[in-house]
């Protein structure tokens, strides 16, 4: 932790070149993601391949354009704790608010159906914004 | 280092003399006047939070009506409970002591970032306002936990300031995560040469632990109360049934933070019972890598057991059962801490003075919190208990029981460095007898309230209930009278104390090798870091009443 | 540590710590508490990542709500994208990336001592920045106007139904039929729309403002080879709301 | 003398920590808190006597003492082994709690089902033939289910008795059940915070042989035909929680009292006016929101859909006699 050189000597200088090729991927996979939308993967399949491109774009920005793939480690491993925070604070969540979600369903199917909103502009097409009868 | 140790120069300034005048204190950058005036705001706070504390208990002195209305009751006790948490438990040791002491321990001249550390003060001092104001103008009656619906409902108090007060909580939090990132910043880029990871004092991995919660924990709470305060002002309808949300995902993102919050409360408490318990054994800790490593351990563990304090609020039982198993995990950790203070005593040279007794108090206060855990960790018992004066006393057991003993050992421990004073023993020992005797005067009662079915933010109860509740009263007027004691003693001492020595207990973590108190740039020379807990190369000094190093070996 | 302590004047003359700087041979720029630039920078951009590292869990309760929504009830997101206008999306992500590339390019540029270089960087990111705003501003505007708008004030008007129930028709979604009605859950689409995009923006208002101010030390000339912290960590904050954005657009924008 | 004063759970309500147990569930809730309570009292007496001990038998005798000899600074050994118990102990509660836990939470198939209805600051008891009380009735020695909503936000339904706790959540259902062991009356409380009133949120578990149950229940189900309409009015406005807040002796509550209030003329938050007739009474029940009186919040739920007409006529019958 304290052999760290002075940043003439150590500190990373990204050179152009990486720098506009990182840029020229992270386009390149922009464009990716919004043609995967053309192509119908089914529903599930879809969110998985965005989500991979996602992630990918996410990893060259923070490896390249953020140093941490030439910076010190400690950097990196306070990303990843804070990412792998986020996963378990999303995960754990999820799956308890869905193994109680039959309660929720069973209730709006016995309940007399309140609508969540009052009803909209008294204009007739927007009836089809009303809750299911 | 060797021959001219601690000369005892009182011409020199000291932090304290460095720069005079009101505005040498609010725009300094000294991590040492930043902890003292931290210190300041979160002692005023523990007092504000303790009058409401009283006139919650004496409202509950009868089962009916005794000084004030349902509505006032409400608010007093939410009043209480915000105070005490967001504004006393959670930034008194960090910020307060651990602003002093951190960069003492570390030999260093101040943390990585005292502008930040500055700013995190007044981000903490805008906070409290926009907190106490709002609550108090606008009578919030949600308990300090901000539940969903309710607290999302307009018929909430008679303003509609939920949002605002969570505005308040939220700044808070903000002056928290500052606090953590400088000592995180501070712990890994300054530590003197020498001293490698496990050489650091453990009252530093505590902060350490405790800094790495308050930085992955507190920005969902920020989140929670932002969607609520959003939830309230424009009808979101994340957490609101009537609007198809949902208001158990509320808890979960409340316990996310709010359980890891907790050990933001007791961990730096465990890190001064580390410290105290050697220096006044004089004797080496006891498993110090196990203590160390227990910290870390804690805090990770905390960020897997928020969900029982869900156990019956609809959670699905698959998540219950793995949250109670998660949650018995933390024993070992904690059991490990307790285990080895009791072996550091173990033939030690074990000096009661007040630090040490309220070291002591904390390990006996500690030990009944801990073990009245396991009642709320084990599933079907919780189902009981939940809710009721069990959990309001096992957490008070723990959090004014662990870390308001803490503090105050804490504060009697460095008080002579703060101020360069000694405090009256007489009268800080009369003060720990009263806090010890009126604090379990109030809440052991409640655990029999409780375990017998009465329910907690009750502002009527059963007759039944009252014997204990009047018992509970009485101690809690008991326990008031000894903080005040016990705080009476250190202002005294601030003021008209006898001169305190640079080393007065003979400890060997760096802050006691400078002068007390020490001048603004904290050392004359780098100090060495040695192993911390080595006292023997410390003797008694008869003519200052303190200790100095023992004298090189001439060749 | 050991070559200041010789330097310290020992009267106690010096204001101490309260004036912050000027114990390093007049290096205006270095912390008296720290060995040299180095060890200020390395501190400085531990102390930025652990600030984005709190980012992450701040935005998280977001996704997390988000996640949940979305599986519970994907049908309110494959209906709640059609009101979003995706070659909107698509160009404030490329404008994203591109102030990212300059962000990269200003530390390269005080890194190299390019003072000119670092400036146009710095500007070129403000722009993008601007420009971002902007078609935001355009979205929101248009969500307003029509009533797409979050939680209990969700009340679109008969055209943005229409468009939507259009886009349906063309089968745009796998998961709807011409038949479909909208879902009475339909504004909590927009109340995490609005939540996550808002949140974003206002980071990236924030962001502005680090920049102007990075702009005017910039012209200054504060920075150097050696002191270009600021620049450094501002740069960082400024990926990590890029990154953001980078998953908010295929989550909001992008459901099939 | 003072301790007994003090210290008694009266009423013969059972031991000194608990109340009576009362369900089939509780004994194995005692059984797991008492173990917990003697591990726990067996721990800490061994944890603070060692301290103790310690603190006087190692006592600094003068300023600067050394301890005597030189002792381990650690021992790995000895930390991991006394870890071991407490991982041990641990893992026995969890699976004491867990067992009994689960139980709780799986209804037998042959429950009679209960459903049940918070709402500030009172609960309602629906059987499966519709009838609705405010305090529980249930027939001993039968597994009863409990299945809970809210109309508002979050209460929980705690019976000391039966060990017994669960939330009550706004849009969704959550469930419990019961055996009970012995006829009697037991309280029941709301132990999740619900605002001013939380602390009346009172009801009584009153448990009947099964015979007498049933016979309870075929006459309170038929009052309406069994009383003249103001008598059955005055049993549903208790029964459905209306008095909690609505007093009928003139003193203002969380609304207003009703008294003398038919005939009135009454003033609303937005500046209007209506005498208190038929039509405003039924209005007010169906759609409370829609008209608040002055002075008063819109906290009131709509009993849309849980009165029938006839219910509320005889409500209406009770007003008028309010005089």
């Amino acid at each position: 932790m304290h052999t760290e050189q002075t940043p003439h000597q150590g500190a990373h200088i990204i050179s152009a070149k990486t720098l506009l090729a990182t840029w020229g991927a992270l386009m390149v996979l922009t464009g990716l993601t919004v043609a995967a939308t053309w192509i119908d993967l089914g529903s599930d399949l879809n969110v998985v391949v965005a989500m991979v491109i996602a992630t990918i774009k996410a990893i060259l920005v923070a490896l390249i354009f953020m140093h941490l793939l030439f910076d010190q480690k400690f950097n990196l491993i306070v990303f990843v704790v804070s990412v792998l925070t986020v996963v378990l604070f999303v995960s754990i969540t999820f799956i308890d608010v869905s193994s109680y979600q039959p309660s929720i369903r069973a209730h709006e199917s016995l309940e007399p159906n309140k609508p969540f909103l009052k009803a909209p502009a008294p204009d007739p097409a927007s009836v089809q914004a009303q809750p299911h009868p | 280092m060797t021959a001219t140790t601690m000369p005892m120069d009182t011409s020199e300034p000291t932090y304290l003399t460095q720069a005079r005048g009101a505005l040498s204190w609010l725009l300094t950058l000294d991590h040492k006047r930043i902890g003292i005036m931290y210190l300041v705001v979160t002692s005023a706070s523990l007092f504000l939070g303790g009058v409401f504390a009283l006139l919650v208990r004496t409202e509950l002195l009868t089962p009916g009506e005794t000084i004030m209305t349902h509505d006032t009751y409400n608010r007093m006790f939410t009043l209480h409970g915000a105070v005490m948490v967001f504004l006393f438990i959670i930034p008194a040791i960090p910020a307060a002591i651990g602003n002093f002491v951190l960069p003492l321990m570390l030999g260093v001249k101040d943390v990585a970032f005292p502008r930040l550390n500055l700013a995190s003060f007044y981000v903490w001092v805008l906070g409290a306002l926009v907190l106490v104001a709002s609550m108090y103008m606008s009578a919030i009656d949600t308990g300090w936990t901000f539940y969903a619906p309710y607290s999302t409902s307009k018929a909430v108090g008679s303003a509609t300031s939920v949002g605002t007060s969570a505005m308040g909580a939220f700044i808070l939090g903000f002056s928290s995560i500052f606090t953590a990132i400088n000592f995180i910043a501070t712990i890994n880029k300054m530590r003197p040469l020498g001293m490698s990871w496990f050489k650091m004092p453990l009252f530093l991995w505590a902060l350490y632990a405790t800094a790495i919660i308050q930085v992955l924990a507190t920005p969902v709470l920020a989140i929670t109360l932002l969607l609520l305060a959003i939830e309230r002002a424009f009808g979101l309808g994340i957490f609101n049934p009537a609007l198809g949300g949902d208001p158990v995902l509320f808890q979960h993102f409340f316990w996310f933070y709010s359980h890891p919050a907790v050990y933001i409360m007791i961990l730096p408490a465990m890190g001064i019972i580390s410290e105290v318990v050697s220096v006044f054994s004089r004797k080496h800790i006891f498993g110090y890598k196990f203590i160390a490593l227990s910290s870390l351990a804690i805090a990770f563990l905390g960020f897997l057991v928020w969900g029982h304090h869900m156990f019956v609020s609809g959670q699905s039982p698959l998540m219950s059962i793995i949250f109670s198993a998660l949650t018995f995990t933390v024993s070992v950790p904690s059991a490990i801490k307790v285990f080895n203070w009791l072996a550091t005593m173990y033939k030690g040279s074990i000096w009661l003075a007040t630090p040490m007794i309220y070291a002591l108090a904390f390990i006996f206060l500690f030990a009944i919190g801990g073990l009245t855990g396991m009642f709320l960790g084990t599933l079907n018992v919780d189902v009981h208990l939940h809710d009721t004066y069990f959990v309001v006393a096992h957490f008070h057991y723990v959090m004014v029981g662990g870390t308001l003993m803490a503090l105050l050992s804490g504060l009697y421990y460095w008080w002579p460095k703060f101020f360069g004073r000694m405090y009256s023993e007489a009268g800080a020992r009369v003060g720990a007898v009263l806090v010890f005797i009126g604090f379990n005067g109030t809440f052991f009662p409640q655990f029999i309230l409780g375990s017998r079915g009465m329910p907690r933010r009750y502002y009527a109860y059963l007759p039944q209930y009252q014997g204990l509740h009047m018992l509970s009263t009485v101690g809690a007027f008991i326990l008031g009278i000894g903080l005040a004691t016990a705080f009476g003693v250190l202002v005294y001492a601030a003021f008209r104390g006898r001169r305190a020595p640079a080393n007065p207990w003979g400890a060997n973590t760096i802050e006691w090798q400078t002068a007390s108190p020490p001048p603004s740039y904290n050392f004359h020379d780098q100090p060495e870091a040695g192993d911390p807990y080595d006292f023997e190369g410390w003797v008694y000094d008869a003519g200052t009443d303190g200790y100095v190093k023992k004298p090189a070996v001439v060749a | 540590m050991t070559d200041t302590a010789s330097t310290r004047p020992s009267s106690g003359v010096e204001v101490g710590t309260e004036g912050h700087a000027g114990e390093h041979g007049g290096d205006h720029f270095l912390g008296h508490h720290f060995k040299d630039h180095a060890h200020q920078l390395n501190t400085a951009k531990l102390g930025i990542w652990l600030f984005l590292g709190q980012e992450l869990l701040f935005f998280g309760g977001l996704f997390c709500a988000y996640a949940i929504y979305r599986s519970m009830h994907p049908e309110i997101f494959a209906e709640g994208h059609l009101f979003l206008d995706t070659r909107l999306g698509a160009i404030n992500t490329c404008v994203l990336i591109f102030s990212s590339l300059t962000a990269a390019w200003s530390v390269r540029a005080a890194q190299l001592n390019h003072r000119r270089a670092l400036i146009t960087a710095i500007l070129l990111t403000i722009l993008c920045a601007f420009g971002f705003l902007g078609i935001k501003y355009i979205e929101y505007a248009h969500k307003i106007h029509e009533g797409l708008v979050w939680g209990a004030s969700f009340a679109p008007s008969s055209e943005a139904v229409q468009h939507a129930t259009e886009a349906m028709a063309h089968g745009a979604s796998s998961t709807l039929t011409e038949a479909h009605t909208l879902s009475n859950r339909l504004h909590i689409f927009f109340s995490i729309y609005f939540a996550m995009t808002g949140l974003h923006g206002i980071h990236v208002v924030a962001g502005i403002f680090a920049y102007l101010w990075l702009l005017r030390r910039a012209i200054r000339g504060d920075f150097t080879q050696d002191y270009y912290g600021p620049v450094d960590g501002v740069a960082l904050y400024w990926h990590l709301v890029d990154l953001i954005w980078i998953y908010l657009f295929p989550l909001l924008y992008l459901i099939h | 003398m003072t301790g007994a004063i003090l210290f008694a759970n009266p009423a013969n309500e059972g031991t000194f920590w608990f109340p009576p147990q009362a369900s089939t569930g509780a004994e194995a809730v005692d059984f797991a808190y008492n173990f917990i309570y003697w591990v726990s009292v067996v721990s800490f007496v061994v944890v603070v006597s060692l301290m103790c001990f310690f603190a006087l038998r190692y006592r600094r005798r003068a300023r600067g003492e050394l301890p005597p000899e030189r002792t381990a600074s650690h021992n790995t050994v000895l930390e991991v082994g006394w870890s071991i118990p407490v991982a041990l102990t641990g893992g026995i509660l969890f699976y004491l709690g867990a067992v009994s836990f689960l139980d709780s939470r799986s209804p037998p198939s042959d429950a009679y089902e209960i459903s049940v209805k918070a709402m500030k600051w009172a609960w309602s008891f629906t059987y499966p033939n519709g009838h609705t009380s405010p305090n529980l009735h249930a027939p001993s020695g039968r597994p009863v289910r409990l299945v809970m909503s809210s109309d508002d936000i979050l209460h929980s339904l705690y019976i000391p008795a039966f060990r017994l706790k669960q939330d009550v959540v706004p849009g969704r259902y959550t469930e419990v059940w019961f055996e009970a062991t012995e006829p009697g009356e037991y309280q029941i409380f709301c132990t999740e915070y619900c605002g001013t009133k939380h602390s009346e949120m009172l009801a009584k578990a009153v448990i009947q042989t099964p015979e007498a149950f049933t016979r309870w229940l075929d006459e309170a189900s038929n009052i309406l035909d069994r009383l003249p309409p103001d008598e059955a009015g005055k049993q549903i406005f208790s029964a459905r929680g209306c008095v909690a807040c609505h007093s009928v002796d003139g003193r203002a509550g969380v609304g207003p009292s009703l008294l003398g209030i038919f005939g009135k003329t009454q003033k609303f938050v937005d500046g209007t006016t209506t005498v208190a007739d038929e039509n405003y009474i039924r209005s007010s029940i169906l759609n409370p929101a829609s008209q608040v009186v002055e002075g008063f919040n819109p906290v009131m739920p709509s009993f849309q859909g849980s009165l029938k007409d006839k219910e509320i006529d005889a409500i209406i019958a009770y007003i008028k006699t309010l005089k």
